[in-house]
């Protein structure tokens, strides 16, 4: 492989990483501070693409449709979490798993109701509309250098919210001890609230960001799903840097698998997720 | 009492279906007796030691396609050689996989086990001569001293006793010492150790038990049906039985079987019902885990 | 008094033998729908349905004089419940003739029982090469393509093109697998290289590496297979990569069949070659695909049609043994003699019961799907180990 | 860190000669190393002979045994009486007085027949005739066994204890038989304050 094809493939990997990272940090914020293994994680990423779909073709505007659909999920999150998930508190990982997958059923149900079984392809922005050329054969498109900054912008600015910000405190507490939170008198119900329903909105915002990138089509979610619990638990529960770094590496993974081991490749992430966990069980930042 | 006779009843129900003759019925309630095996070793893990396993799938269809390759590559047929090969494959899998994933506990162990299906069913899928996503033929199934389990009343014959055999098994082992520590296990897990139980060693060997009996399963299938496929694997398929072993009651063997009986008529008659069956399925689940969480099980002792 | 008794015991004897005559020929004929109406390929599967029920609304609902009684089970296009599922139409419903399905693995389970059961099958999508090869059986038709094909003739297509360096890209599952082999077996024939073949797990979607690494091969073409969701998403980051116009991409019909519309403006210009296309100009062809809109409100597409030539088929054969399910030899023989004006053009059935058809050279133009010619006239699947063909 | 439920983070930790810092808690309760929660830590599904079985159990080497039905052991039967809960054998754990969970935990720490026993808090949110009950068992154990406990109600531990050691803000004030730290100035203005007996 050549110095200019390998440069390439690191920056594949590195943008595929980040897109996962931003599916994956919903996840590992709502296990870390809420408990709950949410398998409708990957359900709200694809009805976050299908939202993106609808909107865009009735407005024109995949901008339009980022606006109005990621509160339209955020509100669909906090509707899930007050009549399901707030009930699942205090029960075992059993009931959290089954009660979710039910959801995923019901959600791949509602999406065939709503939107068909067709597949769909999303305009890319004009603005952005546009490819930058690399090396002498290839060209990237805009819009996924777009995509990689705005998934470390949102990095970025969770960071942000989460170290400097009251209710990022409370989210820290929470997430290391949360019954520590409720004796501080800090309503407990109503951070789990916001929290779930905060990460509903960033898979969704993941499914919408990825829908011109991927094209919108039924049970996108699942295999998104998968690759995110590899990402947590590569990187360490509850962790939003573990997460990150576990995203990078998977995306790395999975591009150089493609490349030096085609035909296994699909193996290639979970056998890296097998050695980091024989080196450390609880993941990189656990 | 009444428990015990109601079981022996239902036994015996199911036996005289062998009798029967009707191809449709064989082969339904042969694979019916397959799912409550499938279920009951799944709540050895989840109702007794409190292991949620999401790999038990991978154990079943890594049976099935041995089974094939032992028939179709080296044409063996004799049950007495194949099945213990297929088990002890089932076996070893659950030892590796059992092995990495118990490094991690709780929720990890969920994500962990998830994953490890999906790395199966990605090489059987991908893993040339194995036939991908069409799948393999069984194309020799099991046959020795006159009897061929391609026979469909044979076949059937041969999941009844494994059945009776395997609950009986179960029953027996949650009896003994070994099941009173699993049960410790789940009970709470730091105890037992500061009790002096090397509680990994425990529940390493309970992931062996049920993984070898997921592939008792897989063998049984294959034989039934004389094909196999990597969709055996996928995850959706693990899910479905964790389902069977909540919906039926888990921690009490014979509500999990209970549970994939109903739910493989639930599954007959209610595709006629409605086009959205797996909204039904999901909305099922979710009653279930909100207001049934101790499954038929807990509805049959109130 | 002992005489009427008699009288009246034979007179009914009679009228119960006559009636069940009366019976075998008026008696409903069921048929078996093995078909995903749920899941990915819920639309193909609806499509099916649907082109096969307008027929035979078109022809009074009845096959050989028979009243017809449709049993549809959803397959999901799930391997894992196939058996079960054949189980359930042939053991427990005891269709007279089962149709379907779409997914090839649900194909496979379902050709180990009919093979056993001895039950009329018409295959009506899965493309498998074995259902009319290795495992072919007299009782067992396809009225839709063989994976073969769908991509043979696009060899030589590719070849007059003068594009004689190739790389190869497919989902890494058996039609991806068999569409490939069934490439390079043309490719290699007319003196093409094969300068790499790149699987890519199915149904994965993520092509940026391998595009990375096309790019760097600079191949004169690139010919794929994909399907679906997977379709459009390769098409258009192949646009995206900036290779459209750099490496001109072929691939079998699939690969735009349904998802054009997603694709937009990255699809322009793309060969590909199939046994039918929207625009296919004649009779039969418009007059199904109007009938068909004014029912469902859809386009009719390649799947509708192997539905429409289904009930066709067997409208042919039924009426000329009357309707009578049970002289399978010669409805059989009946089966084989079928010829079909359909909207794919003319319509036989091999030796090996796969059907011989036109393969046309389609290319996208201006959004639109255009036929530019025939690749392979009444072509043939070679239906490798196929017992039948002598 | 004694029992090997937390990782040390320095130091060593030494059991009659033996380096074992890093053992996990069920290798060093074999060793000899009985140990009680702050809070009762029980079975709660369980009853009390089940409870006291699993304990003794543990010692018996025979819990990898498939298919035989659990006997009893009368390790368990002793222990039940030791802990004075023979009348309540069949109740489950989760439904006894929370000093009776108490002496069920002792009792069960006792099962595993420990040469050395950590208890910690034995005597912590109970009520004074259950304090007293508990204090008697305990006086009873500490007869032929090493006992380490760790306890704020100073009346219990000088009748219990043979040596005192008091901790203050992690350093080590005092040391001495009860009788030395009753007298110990320092121990009765850092701890005891005006409480004095």
């Amino acid at each position: 492989m050549s110095f200019s094809l390998f440069a390439l493939q690191v920056l594949n990997g590195v943008e595929q990483g980040l897109l996962l990272f931003l599916v994956a940090s919903g996840l590992t914020l709502v296990f870390g501070v809420l408990g709950v293994l949410n398998f409708a994680h990957g359900s709200f990423y694809m009805l976050g693409a299908y939202l993106a779909y609808w909107i865009a073709a009735r407005t024109g505007s995949l901008l339009a449709a980022v606006l109005i659909g990621v509160p339209v999920m955020a509100l669909l999150g906090l509707v899930v979490e007050r009549l399901a998930i707030a009930r699942l508190y205090k029960r075992d990982h059993l009931s959290q798993v089954l009660l979710t997958y039910g959801l995923v059923l019901l959600f791949n149900e509602l999406q065939r109701a709503l939107f068909g079984n067709d597949v769909h392809g999303v305009d890319t922005p004009t603005v952005l509309a546009f490819r930058i050329p690399l090396g002498s054969a290839q060209e990237w498109p805009a819009y996924r250098v777009f995509t990689a900054v705005a998934c470390i912008l949102v990095a970025a600015a969770m960071r942000q919210v989460i170290l400097r910000t009251r209710f990022g405190m409370r989210v820290r507490a929470g997430a290391s001890n949360a019954e520590m939170v409720e004796a501080l008198g800090i309503d407990v119900r109503k951070l789990f609230s916001v929290l779930f329903s905060a990460g509903t909105a960033l898979a969704a915002l993941a499914g919408m960001l990825a829908a011109p990138l991927t094209t919108v089509y039924p049970g996108m979610g699942e295999g998104v799903l998968v690759l995110s619990f590899v990402v947590v638990v590569i990187g360490g529960i509850g962790s939003i840097k573990g997460a990150f770094l576990g995203a990078l590496l998977v995306g790395l993974s999975d591009t150089f698998g493609k490349v030096l081991l085609p035909g296994f490749s699909s193996a290639v992430v979970y056998a890296v997720m097998a050695a980091v966990l024989l080196l450390r069980p609880r993941g990189l930042a656990g | 009492m009444i428990a015990r006779i109601l079981l022996v009843a239902g036994a015996l129900a199911l036996l005289a279906v062998g009798f029967s003759g009707d191809r449709f019925w064989l082969q339904f309630m042969g694979k019916a007796m397959i799912g409550c095996i499938f279920a009951m070793s799944l709540d050895l893990l989840v109702g007794y030691t409190g292991l949620v396993s999401l790999a038990h799938a991978a154990f079943f269809g890594l049976a099935a396609y041995l089974l094939a390759g032992l028939s179709n590559a080296a044409g063996f047929v004799n049950p007495l050689a194949t099945l213990p090969i297929c088990l002890a494959g089932a076996a070893a899998a659950a030892l590796v996989i059992g092995w990495l994933s118990l490094r991690a506990a709780g929720v990890y162990f969920i994500m962990v086990t998830l994953a490890f299906t999906q790395m199966f069913y990605y090489l059987f899928n991908d893993a040339p001569g194995l036939g991908g996503s069409d799948g393999l033929y069984v194309q020799e199934r099991p046959r020795f001293l006159g009897l061929d389990f391609s026979e469909r009343t044979t076949a059937y014959f041969a999941i009844w006793i494994a059945l009776v055999i395997v609950y009986l098994l179960l029953l027996r082992m949650l009896r003994a010492p070994f099941g009173h520590v699993l049960v410790g296990i789940r009970a709470n897990e730091q105890r037992m150790r500061s009790l002096g139980y090397p509680t990994r060693r425990y529940k390493l060997t309970a992931f062996v038990i049920a993984g070898t009996l997921a592939g008792l399963c897989g063998y049984l299938d294959a034989t039934l049906y004389g094909f196999v496929n990597p969709a055996q694997f996928s995850w959706r398929q693990s899910g479905l039985v964790l389902m069977t072993v909540l919906l039926g009651g888990k921690g009490t063997l014979y509500g999990p079987a209970l549970g994939a009986l109903l739910l493989t008529f639930v599954e007959h008659y209610g595709e006629r019902v409605t086009e959205h069956w797996n909204a039904l399925i999901g909305a099922l689940v979710i009653a279930v885990v909100l207001f049934l969480p101790r499954g038929l099980a807990g509805l049959l002792r109130d | 008094m002992s005489l009427s008794r008699r009288t009246f015991l034979g007179a009914t004897a009679a009228s119960f033998a006559a009636g069940r005559v009366f019976a075998a020929s008026k008696a409903k004929i069921r048929i078996g729908l093995l078909l995903p109406y749920s899941g990915t390929y819920a639309a193909l599967g609806n499509n099916i349905t649907d082109a096969m029920k307008l027929v035979a609304g078109k022809l009074g609902n009845k096959l050989g004089g028979r009243e017809i009684e449709w049993v549809a089970v959803d397959d999901e296009s799930d391997p894992a419940k196939a058996p079960a599922n054949v189980n359930k139409l042939i053991s427990g419903e005891k269709v007279d003739i089962l149709t379907g399905p779409v997914h090839s693995g649900v194909a496979m389970a379902m050709m180990q029982i009919v093979r056993q059961e001895k039950t009329l099958t018409i295959v009506t999508n899965a493309g498998a090469q074995a259902v009319t090869g290795q495992l072919c059986a007299p009782n067992v038709f396809r009225t839709s393509f063989s994976n073969w094909q769908t991509s043979y003739p696009c060899a030589e297509v590719m070849l007059k093109d003068g594009r004689k360096k190739a790389v190869l890209m497919f989902w890494n599952y058996s039609f991806g697998q068999e569409s490939m082999a069934a490439f390079k077996e043309g490719y290699s024939k007319g003196g093409g290289t094969i300068v790499k073949e790149i699987a890519v797990p199915f149904p994965q979607t993520e092509f940026q590496a391998n595009l990375s690494e096309i790019a760097s091969l600079k191949p004169d073409a690139v010919f794929v297979f994909f399907a679906g969701a997977g379709a459009a998403k390769f098409v258009k980051d192949y646009a995206d990569a900036g290779l459209r116009d750099k490496i001109p991409l072929y691939g079998s019909g699939f690969l735009t069949e349904g998802v054009l519309g997603a694709q937009g403006a990255a699809a322009e210009g793309i060969k590909t070659t199939l046994h039918y296309a929207d625009s296919l100009d004649n009779g039969p062809n418009k007059k199904f695909r109007a009938a068909f809109k004014e029912a469902t409100g859809r386009e009719a597409d390649v799947y509708a049609v192997a539905g429409h030539d289904t009930v066709h088929v067997l409208a042919q054969a039924l009426d000329k043994v009357q309707g009578d399910t049970s002289a399978q030899k010669e409805l059989i023989a009946a089966l084989e003699s079928v010829r079909l004006d359909s909207p794919r053009g003319p319509f036989r059935f091999s030796k090996a019961h796969n059907p011989i058809q036109n393969i046309y050279l389609r290319q996208v133009k201006g959004g639109k799907e255009t036929v530019i010619g025939i690749a392979q006239k009444e072509a043939e699947d070679p239906a490798f180990g196929c017992a039948m063909v002598k | 860190m004694l029992s090997g439920e937390l990782r040390a983070t320095a130091g060593r930790v030494r059991l009659r000669g033996a380096d074992v810092t890093h053992f996990p808690p069920d290798r060093l309760s074999r060793m000899g190393v009985g140990r009680s929660y702050q809070t009762a830590n029980v079975f709660p599904e369980l009853t009390c002979e089940e409870c006291m079985w699993l304990a003794a159990q543990s010692r018996a080497h025979t819990s990898m045994i498939f298919f035989s039905p659990a006997a009893r052991i009368a390790g368990a039967e002793r222990a039940l009486q030791a802990c004075g809960l023979m009348a309540r054998r069949s109740t489950r754990a989760g439904e006894l007085s929370y000093g009776e969970q108490r002496q069920l935990e002792i009792g069960m720490v006792l099962a595993t027949e420990p040469s050395l026993l950590l208890l910690d808090e034995p005597l912590a949110g109970l009520g004074h005739d259950e304090a007293s009950r508990i204090v008697a068992l305990l006086r009873e154990v500490a007869r032929d066994r090493t006992l380490v406990l760790v306890e704020h109600d100073m009346d219990a531990v000088f009748s219990i204890a043979d040596t005192v050691t008091v901790l203050v803000g992690g350093r080590v004030l005092e040391r001495g038989s009860p009788e030395q730290i009753r007298a110990s100035p320092a121990v009765r203005e850092a701890y005891l304050g005006t409480e004095q007996p």
